[in-house]
Formats: C-alpha cells, structure tokens, sequence
C-alpha cells in the first residue's frame, strides 16, 4: 500500500538535555542557498563541540523536494535529515502537511528571549514560521532594478516609466519566473505596494492593477528565464540591460563574478520592501540526541558572533535577523566585498521605506499559480 | 613396431591393458538415437579409426567411451573393471580434440603438464616426464611458447603431447586432421602414426576420410547412421566390402542399379538398360534380384573394340590429371559413370566400356534409406 | 612508361572527383558535431580556469582558485570517496553476480532460457526513472533508502544485465571443448572454473567491469532518487549544485564538472585499453 | 551379468538426470541463481509494486491515477512532449550515423582516433554537456558569437537555444548520436564487403550498391538501433531539467513522474506515471520491432 | 565443345571476344609490390587457370582486372578497346567470390536477376534469362528460397549463375571451391566444368590447388610472389615444369638438393651423399652446379637388386592406400623422400631405390627465396 505520511515516530520529549547522549552525526538539508551565509558558523559549531556532533553532511536541494523528501522518510520510520535550512516556501509547505518539530517547547531552554532579539521586520518575519521554525537569516530584498550603466543611462523610477522603458527596449527587460526566482517573486510581491492594489495580501483579489501591468509588460517581454541565475547572465551578456533584483542579488553575483561590477542598482520611488528570511526547522522523528544537536546549531547560529558572518559576501545583505549585528563585526573578507560591490544607498532605503512581510507560502503560491496562468503560460 | 635409428630413446610406455570392452554401448539425444548399441573389443595396443559420414554418431560414439556423454544403455569395461559410471576426469583416457582444445593462456610446456598436475604429480616427475614428450614430438624449442604461436602442426603435436604425457591406456582422436590443410594433413598424419609406433598407443580415432582411415589404422569401424556397417582391417574393408555403403565408401565411386541375370557361385551376370557384364558377389544375391554393383573408376576401362563392351557411355566432363584423365560420362540409362584413363578422351565422344569381373562387386539392392547414403557418401561428408 | 603513369594519375584524379560531394558532405558533418562537441567541452573547461566571462570568445583571466572552491564548497573529497565506493562496490557485485549468470547462459539451452533473457534484457530498456521510482518507493519501504545499501542496490539494476550482456560473447568464445580437454586431463569441476575459464575471462571480465564502472559512475538517475545525504554520488552533487536554490559561480561548478568528466576520461582511456570503441555500446562479437 | 543388474538398478536415477541434462538442466543452472534473484527483488518486485500502487490512488478508484493523468492537459501532454523530443532525437541521430558510418567503412588511418572521438560524448555525462550547451549554445556563448561573425544574426539578437526544447535536443544529439554511431558502425562492419564489390561487378553504381544491398541489409541495424537511442532519448530526465525548459516546453514525462512521486509525494501517481512511461516506450519499440520483422534479419556473411 | 545429349537446350550464349589483352598490370600496396609486371593475352572462350600458394598475388591480379582494385601501372584492353579506366560496374565482368558474396536478403531469383535489374533490362526478358540461367545450373526448385537456406554447393551454382546471366564476355572466379568439403568439390568442379563447356564461357579462374586447376583450364598461369613462374597447357606444366618451384606444384613431392657431375644434351647425372643417377634437363645446368632435382613419389620404384639403385633410404612411416602404400623414407643424408609402392613395406626396412632418367628433372639450383617455396607448396597453400 501507499506509503502513509503519518509520523510514525512518538512526539518528541518535552525536556531535553542540553548535549546528547553521545555526539550525532548532523544531515543537514540546504534547500535555500543558505549554506553560503552560515556554513562557516556551522563548521565552528561543529570544531567548537566535538561532545554534540561527530559529523556534518551537507545535502542540497530544492524546496519542492522537501516535503516529499520528509514524508517519505517519516513513514519509513527512518528519518536520515537532521536539519533543514529553508526560505518561506518549504517552510509553509511543511508546516501545512505537520512535518515538522514545533520548538516553542525548548525556546527558554535553548533560545532564551529568542523573539525580542530579532530585528523588528525580521521579528516579523519570524511569526511565520508559527515556532515550527528558527529564523537565521533576513534581508529586506526588494523590488530592486539592476541595469547596465552603458546602456540605460537614467534607470526608471516608477513602475510607468519601466513600462515606457520596456515599450522602447523589447526584450530588454527580463524578471525570471516567480516560482523559481527570489528577484523574480519579490518582484511580483512589490508590485501591488507600488501600484497601489487594493489588497496587496491578496493575490486573487486584490491584485487588478498588478495582474493588468504584468499583462501589458508581458508584451515587451520576450523570456522569462526559469532562474535567476540566467537573467543576471543575460545582464552580463548584453542581451538584457535592466532586470529584477535584490540587494543580495545585487551585490553577491557581482562579487562572485557573474555580472560584472560596473553594474547599477536603481529603486522605484516610494518603494516598499518585501522582506525575506530564512529558517532552520528540524522533521519530526529524528531522534532526541539530534533534535538537541539541531537546536544548539540553531541556537549558536543566532548569536552575534555567527550573525555576523550571514554579511557574507552580500548573498542575503545585510544578513543577520537579530539585533545589533553591524557590518564591523564581519569578518575582514565580508567588510571589503561589501564596500567593494555594496550600495551605500542601501542602508538608507532599509530606513527610509516601510518593510512588509512576505505573503504567506499559500499566497505566494496562489499568485506564482496566477502568474503561470496569465504571465508565463504566453511564452 | 620396429624402431627405426633416428627415433629418440622410449621414454614412454602407456599402461598397458588387455582388452576394452563396449558392450551394447548407445546414446540417445531426445527420441533421436544417435548411436544404436555397439559392442567392440579393443586390444591394447591397437589402433582403431571410426570411420562414417558427417552426423553418423563417430563423435558421439568417442565421447560416450570418455565420459563427456553419459550413455543411454551399454556398459565399457577395461580389463574387466567397469568404468562407464565414472566421470571423464577418472577415467583417464586421453584425448586429442578435433581443433585441438588447447589451453589458449597456458605455454606449451605448462598445456601438455596440465594433467598431471592435476594428478598431483612431483614436480620433478613432471618436469622428467613433459621433457622427454617434448622430445617424443619434437617441440623441445617450441616449449615456452603459447599455442597461438604455434603452427597447425605444431599445435596438433602439443595436443597428442598433452594426451599421451598421463600414459593413459587409450587415446581418443576426433578428426585431428580435419582443419588441415592437405599438405599438413598429409605430414600429421604420418606423425601421429610415427607416434602411434614408437609409443604402442592404444588409439580410437575418429575421421570421416576413408584414406585417413586406411593409411593409419589396424581395424576400420565404419559406421553408417549410427549402427555399425563393418568392422575389419583396411584391407578387407578395400578388398571385400560387404555392402554397397561400405564400397561406396571405399573407394567405389560407381554404384550401379542393376538385375541380377544370374547368379553362379560367387559369380553373377548383372544386366540393365543397355548394360551386361559379370561381377562378383560376395553376400547372398539371388537371380533375378535387384542388385547394387560397385565399380571403381580406374576399374572400367574402355575397351578396344565394341565387342566385349560391358556397356557404351557418353563422356561428358573430361578432366586432366596430369598422365590420365578423369571422366565423367553418361550411361544411355542415364546414369553417371566415373572412370580414370590414360587415354585422351574429348566430351562427347562416345566409349565402350568394359570391367574385369573380379573388380565389380554385386550386392543385393539396400533398402532406401542406406541406398540414399551409399550413392554418394561423399555428399554426406 | 611516361603514358601508362600518366594514365594512372588520370584515374586517380577522376576517382577524387568522382568521390568528392558525397565524402564532404559527410566529412563536414563529422567535423562540425566534433567543432560543436569541443566547443561544449571547451567552453566549460576554459570557464572553469576563468576569472570572469560575461561575453565575448575568452574569459577575462585565468585562475585556477575554482577548483579549489569547488573542492571546497561541494565538499567533493567525501563525495569522491563515496562516488568511487560505491562504484567499485557496484562493478565487484555485479561482475559477481552477472558472470555466473551469463555462464550459464551462455553454455546452457534450457526450457525457459528466453524468459530468464528478457528478465536480464528488460532493466536496460525500461527508462531509470521509471523503475527507479517504485523501487526507490521499495527501499523506503525497507529502510534502505538514502543509504548507501540502497544507492548500491538500485544500481545492481541496470549493472548486473549489462554484465551479462557483455560477458556472454566472451565465454561463448571460450570452446567448452576446452574444458572437456581439462576434465581428459583429469581435472575436477573445481580446477576446469579455477585453472581454465576464470584466466580465459580476465580481459572479458575486466572489459566488463570497466564498463560498469564508466556507466555506475555516470549513473544519474537511480542514484538521484535513491541517494541519501551520504551517498550521494559526484553526478548527483553536479546535478544539485547546478539546480538547487542560492547564488553559484558558474566557474565553481564548472570546475566540478571537469573533475567529473576528468575522471570520466581516465576511466575510458583505462577501458580503451581492453575493448573496441564500439563495445562500449554494442555486444561485442569479435 | 551384474554389470546388467546394476544398469537396471542405476536406470530410473540416471534416465531422469539424463532426461533433465538432455534438456539443458543441470547444477549449471544454480549460477543463474543470484542474477535472478537480484532481478526479481530489485527490478520485477518493485516494478510489479509500483504497478500494484499506481491502482490504489488516495481518489478515484483503482484507475484514478491513470485518468488523473489523462485527464489533464498539461500531464498527458508530457507523452507528446517526450515524444516530440525523443522520436526526432533518435531519428537524426541515426539518420547521421548511416553516411558518416558508410563513410568510415574501409580501414583508414585515424580510425581508431576518430571513433574515440566519436565516442567522447559518452562520457561527459548530462550535467558538463548541459553545462557545456548552457555555455556554448548561449546568447554568448560561441555558438552564437560565430554566427554574428558570419553575419547569420545580428548583433544582439542572438537566437535562443537554451532554456528551451532546443538545448535538450542538442543534449540528447550530443550524447546520443555516438551511441547510434557506433552500434550502426558495427552494424555496418558486420556486411562483409564483397557483397558491394559483388553487386559492383553486377553493374550496380554506388548508389544502387547503398539502395539495394548495403542498405536493406543495414536496415534491421537500424531499427534496433533507433529502438536503443529512442530508449535513451525517452528517459531523458537531468537535462530536460537543466538546458530545457522543465514547467514548458521540455516538461516531459519523466519529470512529471519525478514531481509527482517524489515532489507531490503521491507514489500512486508517480507510479502510474512511471507505468505510462513504460508502456508508451514499449509501445513504440513494439512497434519499430514489428516493422523490424519484414526485413531481413539473418546473417550479413560479415565478421561482425 | 561438343553438346551431349542430355544437355537442357542452349538459351545463353556469352558476348564472345577476341582476345582480352593485360599489358604489364601490376599492383602494390604501398611499399609492397603484390603484383609484378603480368603480360597475358586471353583468347575468347579459353578457360584460364591462376595457381600459386597463398599470399602470391592471384586475388591482386584478379580485382585488379575486375576493376575492384585500380591498377598501379599498365593497361588492360578487350579487343582493342582499353577498359581499365572503367570502374568495375562498366567493364561488365562477371565474378564469382570465394565465398560467393550472395546477397542474403534476396531470394536466389533475385540474386540472379540482380545485374539484369541494374541494366535496366525489362521485366519480361529479365524473367526468361533468369529462368534459363536457373535451368542451366539446376536450382529451378530453389528459385524462391534465400541463400542462408542452401548448401554450399547450391550456393555456388547461384554464385555463378548470377555472374553468367549477364552474358559477360569473361568470368572471374576467386577460388570458388576453396570452402567446400572434398567430395563436394569434386562435384562443383565437374559443375564448373560442365558450365563452362555449355556456355563457350571465358573464364579466369583462381585456385591454390594444382588438381583443379590441371583438370580443368586449357591454360594454366603459375604464380610465384607475385611474378610469373610458368605459363602453359595442364600437360606443359605437368610434364615439363620449368623450374623446382613449379615441378613442386606439380606434384613433384620429392625435391631433392644434389650436384651435376656430368650434363650431355639433356641428360644429367646427378650425386650427392650417397646418391648417384641420371636424369633430364630442361634448362641450362653446368656440369658442377648445385641442382634441384625432382621426381614424383609414384617414380621411385624399389629396385630388385642392389646393383642398380640409385641410392637407399629407410622406410619411416608406410601408410596404406588400398592397392598401394604409401611410404616415407630418410636417406641416408637425412632428405626425407616419398614413394609410392605396391610392395609391403614395414617401417624400418631398408629400400633400394631407382628412378627412370626421364622422370626425374633436373633444375639448376634456385635462389633462397624462390627454393623456400619449393620445398613444399603444400606448406604456403
Ligand atoms: N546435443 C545433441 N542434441 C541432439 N542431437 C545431437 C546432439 N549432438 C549430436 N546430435 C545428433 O546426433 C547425430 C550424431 O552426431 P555426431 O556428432 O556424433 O556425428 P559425427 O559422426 O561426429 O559427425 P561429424 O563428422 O559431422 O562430426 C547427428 O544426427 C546429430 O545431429
Ligand atoms: N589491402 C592490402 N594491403 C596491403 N597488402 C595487401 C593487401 N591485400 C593483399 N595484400 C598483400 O598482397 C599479397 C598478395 O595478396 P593476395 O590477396 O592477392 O594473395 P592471394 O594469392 O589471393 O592469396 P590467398 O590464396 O591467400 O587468397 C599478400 O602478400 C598480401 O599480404
Ligand atoms: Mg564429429
Ligand atoms: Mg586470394
């Protein structure tokens, strides 16, 4: 018979011990990208506690896997993912189908005063995870438009005058396809702040004028590239001279070497930010010396010292979810990439438009499922 | 079994043994008896050929006697110890494989030590024993070598070597000599009776070629559809066939339908369309019978005149031989003669024929089925 | 003399003509799949030792700090080291099971020889992914799957048939006279496997095994679904690091790529050595 | 006399083992044991449990998943497709592979280079050559630069080949034109050559040589041969993924099978998937076998 | 080219020719000349045979005038005309392969009908020379079956059929006989002979055996690493070989390495180690020179009396041929000869033999090279 998506496993201790039985072998399942921001806070947990892990393995993924990946392992009653590292999309996923280890009960335990340190926005961001779920990483995101000085010399600034521009540039402009891009959904995500939807929550109903612009966009669009990745290839080639981006978008490709540095950033006025993070959530069913190594990883993740090195070299900019984590404290390699690549305008655009969360994991499916509807199935 | 002064010093001698006995030995594969029950004694020291047309049963027969084939009924016996019911491996009989089978990775030398290795011989045995066969065949320079370095003859040496090495008391043959080609064949052959001589092999040799089967063996086994036809030594096979598949297989490549007119203490008058003459019978013929007569081609000659003609004939395919000529002609029954003259003959030309009757042997007609082998046994083959 | 070379050189000039668009033709097609297949190749080589390549025919500058990256970012030494484990694993059990099997095969006509042919033949044509699928749906079932057993398991599918399939030819050329000659010489079941068929095999069983080995190693789809975090193999990891989610250089991945193919070339240059080209694909019968 | 009773005695034992023997059935047969073994536990089991829980869908009955699929559009389109991948795939794959392997009959110098170049493909594997195609069939890629050199585009606007049912066709020529390559090769060196020299002392020019010998007789070759990189072209999964464009125009079947087996978490579905997969891959090779039988497929006289 | 009686009625008849002339036709592959400079004129309807052993160039020599190979030097010319620039398609031979090279996915009529359908001749004519072709060979049963399904001697009758249906002016045949079992061969070579004698065919005709090739060509062209050793009627070259190495083909099996003590028109008298006896020169010896001197076996007799042998050897190895034995014999240098003999012979027993002066040939003494092939042809064959 089919394999049956119950957890077969007993509901997990309510008190723990604060180091397992003997140190644990952690699988840790990267589904976000994020291995780039905290794999060395990781590596250091791991150095600094021989007692908690013998061994870290590194899987990576797409969030789409997920939950099937977990299913599959709860009802064989053989749970190998130790850890996942996610961004909302698997995290709602999860959440809907029960995957998950709700961690509220060891909060006091292992994450003292764990939602007053947050960032504000990033607190914000954190309720999502409805304690199934440790942030570890935020940023602001977008919507954010990246172009080629040599060819665009004023970027648009408004949402009317990328439509005139796209009109006079066919095929210039390009965002990927929401469902696999983060420029591409922030991007979906901003627009009805920016045009002024009646409900910017709501991707059926209160989208019209959103819906309406993409449609006459679409016209002057002629791909729509199934990542990221392509359409900041595009940028560097020259067949697209101004995309969809993110301030981490912006800076880590350009650091990397993927789009040259002269490349610009450029925001629409009056913008709002459609913040994102990233969490750490551990399957139900792995066993308690595992949930105890998951957690303090967690746990050491969320102190400063780790937060500091989320800087990177700019993938999530600025990176840290908690409080009071400058970019000072970054390690040295960090500061220069974001003095080199960064946008010093950053800082003040964080403070100077409102943040909003990402819609919710159903929502954002319901408006990427409309997208493919009226957008993407053109193509 | 006289040595002559350039053979190397016997170092060799097989086990001897008295007598083996095939007693009503038969094999069947499926519902289709491949060899019917044949009973053979063989002394030590002889060599036997199996001779018959290709499917006639020969290698079945030999490889029921080593073992490779579990028999259908019938039982061997050597000596009076009987061996049927044990495997190949102990009966230790050798045997020489029709292309050889010699062990492609192994060196000459280390093929023909194989089985007594096996036999968990001393080295230093074996080192004395493989050497002086390597003299016997005379490969002494060729012992480090592998068998794809080697020759056809050569390999078919190193092949007899490795049989005869263990000394078994017989030695099986499976057309050795069939993948030669005729010159080789030739030179083989008198090596493997060189051999045969100098080392008193007790042999069973299995061929389809009557010349092979003449020129080497003591006693001949013919066998036609696996049922024993004759049994006898080369020259009462040659001389004194006893039915038209063995004459035909003997040489007799005319065999002719005819009537027995009369018949007369050995003597018969046979007659046809248009054919009269006197031959010899050697079974039971009764006059007035339908007969088979066999003639050899360089028995009918052509005649001086018309007179004493046995019969006329059309020569139709004449070919040279160098000093005679081979031809083939046409009967007015229509039948096809053979026949071998000194004298030059154009097709076409018309020949009177005649046959000493001493030389043409009459049998009783056979019955379809071995009529049908006996009329050309060389189709078969 | 002069007429007869003159004659000659006239024939052979008429010959070229006579030959000339058909043969360009071809030769054309040959050299513009091989200019492409390089231009593949080349550019993912060349981009795994560049600095930066946004546009134009080379990169900006040459370093060779991606292949330490990538080492390092894919964590590639236990991915090689389970990538060869599993692989020598696969092609040791496989030509363990396999060889038997196609000796008996091979030697033996036997009522219901064509059904046990189609089981062997089946696993090569059904696609991967769809046998791959239940099977990987089995091993969850039976708590192998993401273990190394299961990786090992699920590739045994398509290897075993495969070994098979190539060793058949090679024992049917082994004469089974010879090993009647061996038991003559008054060897035992034993030493006729021992002594006789299983040096004979060697080049066959080792042409076999090499095979295995290049097809395990580029085996995507059976790992793909039924690896776990430690048994993943390097196509895997490729696969992953290509498509999976956040920010990748694409030198870095490229520079994974050529140590995949790098290793891929040695292990075909290795089987070269012991078959024809064309028995990497077809049953071989010379 | 004794030795008679004892072949009595011996009779029925040894009849029936000769009986068996006579048919093939010996102890031999124990070494086809484990392969069959490990066939059956790893291929027939689970296929045939795969095959069992594409009947038992969460909903719709015991055929719910097979009219699930056939049901939607975008899921039954994935056969068509696969097979507009697949069938053209194989089809110029062995339609090169009969020139350029009638070119490369005789014995030359370089052959064996050049057949190892030919064969190099194999080996890169799906994800260099889709890395590789990414690269050099890209807007910049070379591809494209030479193309504007040569003036057969404009300057940026180059013609796209990537993310798109093009890439994957070239993956799947890339990778499957070596291996139709070489099977038509020695398919092709299997004819013996005097059958040409034959037909061309008959009076036939090269081209009736090709049309009524070499040809009829490499025509079964053929056939199996498309079979074998049809097989191969079918099953096209990593680079559908990579080069393609895996929600469009390149979602072919066995992503849909992935996605829904091990996305969706529904085995039901995916097995069913995985059924349809085989059945219409079979169908097809059933159907090229059929054709196959017309001609003929005896001996070519050949060393091959 | 007399038609006997039985012959079905001629339906064909080949486009005869004059003379078919090749002039210095030689071939290399690269460095190595396969084919020295050939001079040979071809008379319409002669049958014309090409011997030599193995490897000495007749498969060369005959692509060559087939057109399957491009010559490397001289010309070819029928009748004037100068065909060797034309590719094989248009010179419109016929050939027939030594292992046919049927085409196997087409029935025998369609094998046949092949070369017609390429002419575009018209269907109905096509239907009426296959059918006589058929007739003529005897395969009117077998028309619709596929080659894989005949014996080899049917295939060879297709295999001719096919290249004679054309009408050629001249057939080619590559050792067509060279894969068929003994008794089979015998047959196909009267079939081939028949064939030719029906037809009025010219035929060129590859062989390595010198029986075939002597029963049936009218000439014959000896072939010896790619030069010409002897061309000649059968009973030139059987009588008086010119040299060791054709006498060797020939079936001169003893080759023996002597001196010239004295050379007087013609007669020699030749010595070595312990042999001493007069025999026939043919070409220019000197008295004192090294010589090669070959007699056939069935020429050394056994003498009656010591007085007047030749010389004496051991008998070896004796074989028996019905009638007669044959014999292996050393001398006392150590020459193995053979002979043949009604006589019993036992291994060992010391012979006395003679020759007839005429019947043995004495040759100066070849080079190496040419002397290593004489030895034995059979060896290279
Ligand atoms: N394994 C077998 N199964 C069934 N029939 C067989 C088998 N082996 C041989 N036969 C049949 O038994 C008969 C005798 O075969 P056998 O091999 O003994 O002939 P042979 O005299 O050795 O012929 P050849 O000269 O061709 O080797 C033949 O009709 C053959 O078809
Ligand atoms: N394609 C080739 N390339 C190089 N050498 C060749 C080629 N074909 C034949 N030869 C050489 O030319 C010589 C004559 O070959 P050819 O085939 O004419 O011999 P043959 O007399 O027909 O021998 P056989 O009786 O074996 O058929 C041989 O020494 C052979 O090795
Ligand atoms: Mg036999
Ligand atoms: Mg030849």
């Amino acid at each position: 018979s089919a394999p049956s998506s119950s957890v077969s496993s007993s509901s997990p201790a309510a008190s723990l011990a604060a180091t397992p039985s003997s140190p644990v072998t952690l699988n840790i399942l990267d589904v976000a990208g994020n291995l780039a921001l905290t794999k060395p806070a990781i590596q250091a947990f791991a150095a600094a506690n021989p007692h908690i892990v013998s061994n870290i393995t590194y899987t990576t993924g797409t969030a789409p896997d997920v939950p099937a990946k977990l299913k599959a392992e709860q009802a064989g009653g053989n749970v190998q993912t130790s850890l996942v590292l996610t961004g909302t999309d698997a995290l709602a996923s999860g959440i809907t189908d029960g995957l998950y280890v709700n961690l509220k009960t060891y909060y006091d335990q292992f994450f003292p005063g764990l939602m007053s340190n947050y960032q504000t926005a990033a607190a914000s961001m954190a309720t999502l995870a409805q304690d199934q779920g440790i942030e570890i990483v935020w940023y602001p995101s977008g919507p954010l438009i990246e172009y080629n000085p040599a060819k665009v010399a004023t970027p648009p600034a408004t949402t009317d005058a990328l439509l005139a521009w796209a009109q006079a540039n066919p095929g210039k402009y390009q965002y990927a396809r929401p469902r696999n891009s983060g420029p591409g959904r922030t991007w979906l995500m901003g627009l009805p702040y920016l045009l002024g939807d009646s409900d910017p929550a709501d991707p059926t109903n209160g989208w019209s004028k959103t819906w309406a612009y993409l449609t006459e966009l679409n016209k002057y669009i002629d791909q729509y590239p199934s990542g990221t990745t392509a359409t900041m290839k595009n940028l560097a080639a020259g067949t697209a001279d101004l995309i969809a981006s993110t301030t981490g978008w912006y800076i880590n490709p350009r650091a990397l070497g993927t789009v040259p540095k002269s490349m610009a950033v450029a925001k629409f006025q009056n913008m709002t930010w459609v913040t994102d993070a990233q969490f750490g959530v551990i399957p139900k069913g792995v066993s308690n010396d595992t949930l105890i190594a998951g957690l303090a990883l967690l746990a050491y993740i969320l102190t400063p010292s780790a937060q500091a090195v989320t800087y990177d070299k700019g993938y999530f900019y600025p990176g840290p979810a908690v409080k009071g984590v400058t970019i000072s404290q970054a390690p040295a390699s960090s500061q220069e990439v974001i003095s080199t690549y960064g946008e010093p305008e950053f800082d003040t655009w964080m403070t100077q438009y409102p943040m909003k969360n990402s819609l919710p994991a159903t929502a954002q499916v319901t408006a990427f499922d409309l997208w493919d509807k009226h957008i993407g199935s053109t193509k | 079994m006289t040595d002559t002064a350039q053979t190397p010093a016997k170092t060799l001698d097989a086990q001897r043994f008295n007598e083996l006995r095939l007693q009503g030995i038969s094999r069947a594969y499926g519902a289709h008896t491949a060899l019917h029950p044949l009973d053979l004694t063989v002394r030590g020291g002889e060599f036997i050929a199996l001779l018959g047309p290709s499917g006639c049963g020969k290698t079945t027969a030999l490889n029921s006697i080593a073992g490779l084939l579990p028999l259908t009924a019938g039982s061997i016996e050597l000596d009076g110890r009987r061996i049927d019911t044990l495997p190949p491996e102990k009966r230790g009989f050798g045997m020489v494989f029709q292309n050889y089978a010699l062990f492609p990775h192994l060196s000459v030398r280390r093929n023909i030590a194989f089985g007594l290795r096996m036999r968990k011989v001393s080295k230093a045995e074996t080192e004395r024993r493989v050497s002086a066969v390597l003299d016997l065949v005379r490969l002494n320079e060729h012992a480090h070598k592998l068998p794809g370095q080697l020759s056809g003859g050569q390999q078919q040496r190193v092949a007899i070597a490795r049989a005869i090495v263990l000394e078994p008391p017989l030695v099986l043959m499976d057309e050795p000599l069939s993948n030669l080609d005729a010159a080789l064949r030739l030179d083989m052959r008198a090596e493997i009776r060189r051999i045969h001589q100098e080392f008193g092999l007790t042999t069973l040799y299995v061929t389809h070629d009557q010349e092979e089967a003449l020129s080497l063996a003591d006693r001949l086994v013919v066998l036609n559809a696996g049922r024993v036809a004759q049994v006898g030594t080369p020259s009462e096979l040659y001389e004194s066939p006893r039915s038209a598949y063995v004459a035909a297989f003997m040489g007799y490549r005319n065999i002719l339908s005819l009537r027995a007119e009369s018949v007369d203490a050995g003597a018969a008058t046979v007659v046809g369309d248009g054919v009269k003459f006197a031959g010899t019978v050697s079974a039971a013929v009764t006059a007035g019978a339908s007969v088979q007569v066999a003639v050899r081609p360089e028995d009918l000659k052509i005649a001086a005149g018309e007179a004493d003609a046995a019969f006329e004939a059309v020569a139709e395919v004449v070919e040279y031989h160098g000093r005679e000529f081979q031809v083939d002609a046409l009967t007015r029954a229509g039948s096809r003669v053979h026949l071998r003259t000194p004298e030059r003959v154009a097709p076409g030309d018309r020949l009177s024929l005649t046959v000493d009757p001493r030389r043409a042997l009459v049998f009783a007609a056979e019955n379809a089925e071995a009529g049908g082998a006996a009329e050309d046994p060389g189709e078969a083959g | 003399m002069a007429a007869i070379a003159q004659a000659a050189g006239a024939r052979r000039e008429r010959r070229a003509l006579r030959m000339r668009p058909g043969s360009w033709l071809v030769w054309a097609l040959v050299v513009f799949f091989l200019v492409n297949v390089l231009g593949v190749i080349g550019s993912v080589v060349l981009d795994s030792v560049g600095k930066t390549w946004f546009s134009g025919w080379t990169p900006t500058g040459y370093t060779t700090s991606n292949y330490s990256q990538a080492w390092d970012e894919f964590d590639l030494g236990q991915v090689m080291t389970v990538t060869f484990q599993i692989t020598l694993l696969v092609v040791g059990l496989s030509l363990l099971i396999g060889v038997p099997a196609s000796y008996a095969l091979a030697r033996r006509d036997f009522p219901g020889k064509r059904a046990v042919m189609l089981l062997f033949v089946l696993p090569i044509l059904v696609p991967p992914i769809a046998y791959g699928i239940p099977l990987a749906t089995m091993l969850y079932k039976v708590h192998l799957a993401g273990s190394f057993t299961g990786v090992v398991a699920a590739n045994l599918v398509p290897s075993v048939p495969f070994v098979v399939y190539t060793m058949t030819p090679f024992i049917e050329q082994i004469d089974p006279r010879l090993e009647q000659a061996a038991r003559m010489c008054g060897a035992p079941t034993r030493s006729v496997l021992g002594r006789i068929i299983a040096p004979l095999l060697l080049p066959g069983m080792l042409a076999a095994g090499i095979l295995v080995l290049v097809r395990t190693f580029g085996m995507f789809e059976l790992t793909f679904l039924t690896a776990g975090p430690t048994s993943q193999t390097l196509v895997v990891s490729l696969f992953s690091a290509a498509t999976s989610a956040g920010i990748r250089t694409a030198q870095n991945i490229d520079a994974m790529a050529v140590i995949y193919t790098g290793s891929m070339l040695v292990l075909l240059v290795i089987a070269l050595r012991f078959v024809n080209p064309t028995q990497l694909v077809a049953r071989s019968r010379d | 006399m004794s030795a008679a009773t004892v072949t009595v005695a011996d009779a029925p034992k040894a009849a029936l083992r000769h009986r068996l023997a006579e048919r093939g059935v010996d102890r031999t047969l124990l070494l086809l044991l484990p392969g069959v073994i490990a066939m059956a536990a790893l291929f027939c089991y689970p296929f045939i449990y795969g095959l069992g829980l594409s009947f038992q869908p969460a909903k719709g009955g015991v055929f719910g998943a097979y009219s699930a699929f056939f049901g939607d559009s975008f899921s039954e389109g994935t056969i068509w497709t696969t097979l507009g991948l697949a069938i053209p795939a194989s089809l110029i794959n062995v339609g090169l592979s009969v020139p350029i392997s009638y070119r490369m009959r005789g014995d030359f110098r370089g052959k064996r280079l050049l057949l190892t170049l030919l064969v190099v493909p194999i080996t890169l594997g799906t994800v260099l050559t889709a890395e590789g195609i990414l690269e050099y069939f890209g807007p910049v890629g070379w591809f494209n630069l030479t193309l504007q050199k040569l003036g057969l585009v404009g300057a940026g606007h180059p013609i796209t080949l990537v993310n798109d049912y093009w890439g994957v066709l070239f993956s799947l020529i890339i990778s499957g034109f070596p291996f139709a390559f070489l099977l038509t090769h020695s398919y092709l060196s299997g004819i013996h050559p005097a059958l040409e020299k034959a037909a061309a002392t008959l009076g036939a020019g090269w081209w009736q040589r090709f049309r009524f010998v070499t040809f009829p007789l490499l025509l079964p070759g053929l056939l199996t041969t498309f079979c074998l990189t049809f097989v191969l072209a079918f099953s096209v999964f990593p680079s559908a993924i990579m080069v393609g464009d895996p929600d469009g125009r390149t979602h072919v079947i066995s992503i849909e099978a992935y996605e829904q087996a091990l996305q969706n978490f529904n085995y039901p579905q995916g097995c069913a998937d995985a059924m349809i997969m085989t059945a219409a891959m079979l169908l097809v090779i059933g159907l090229v076998m059929g054709v196959r039988r017309f001609f003929y497929t005896g001996s070519t006289g050949g060393k091959g």
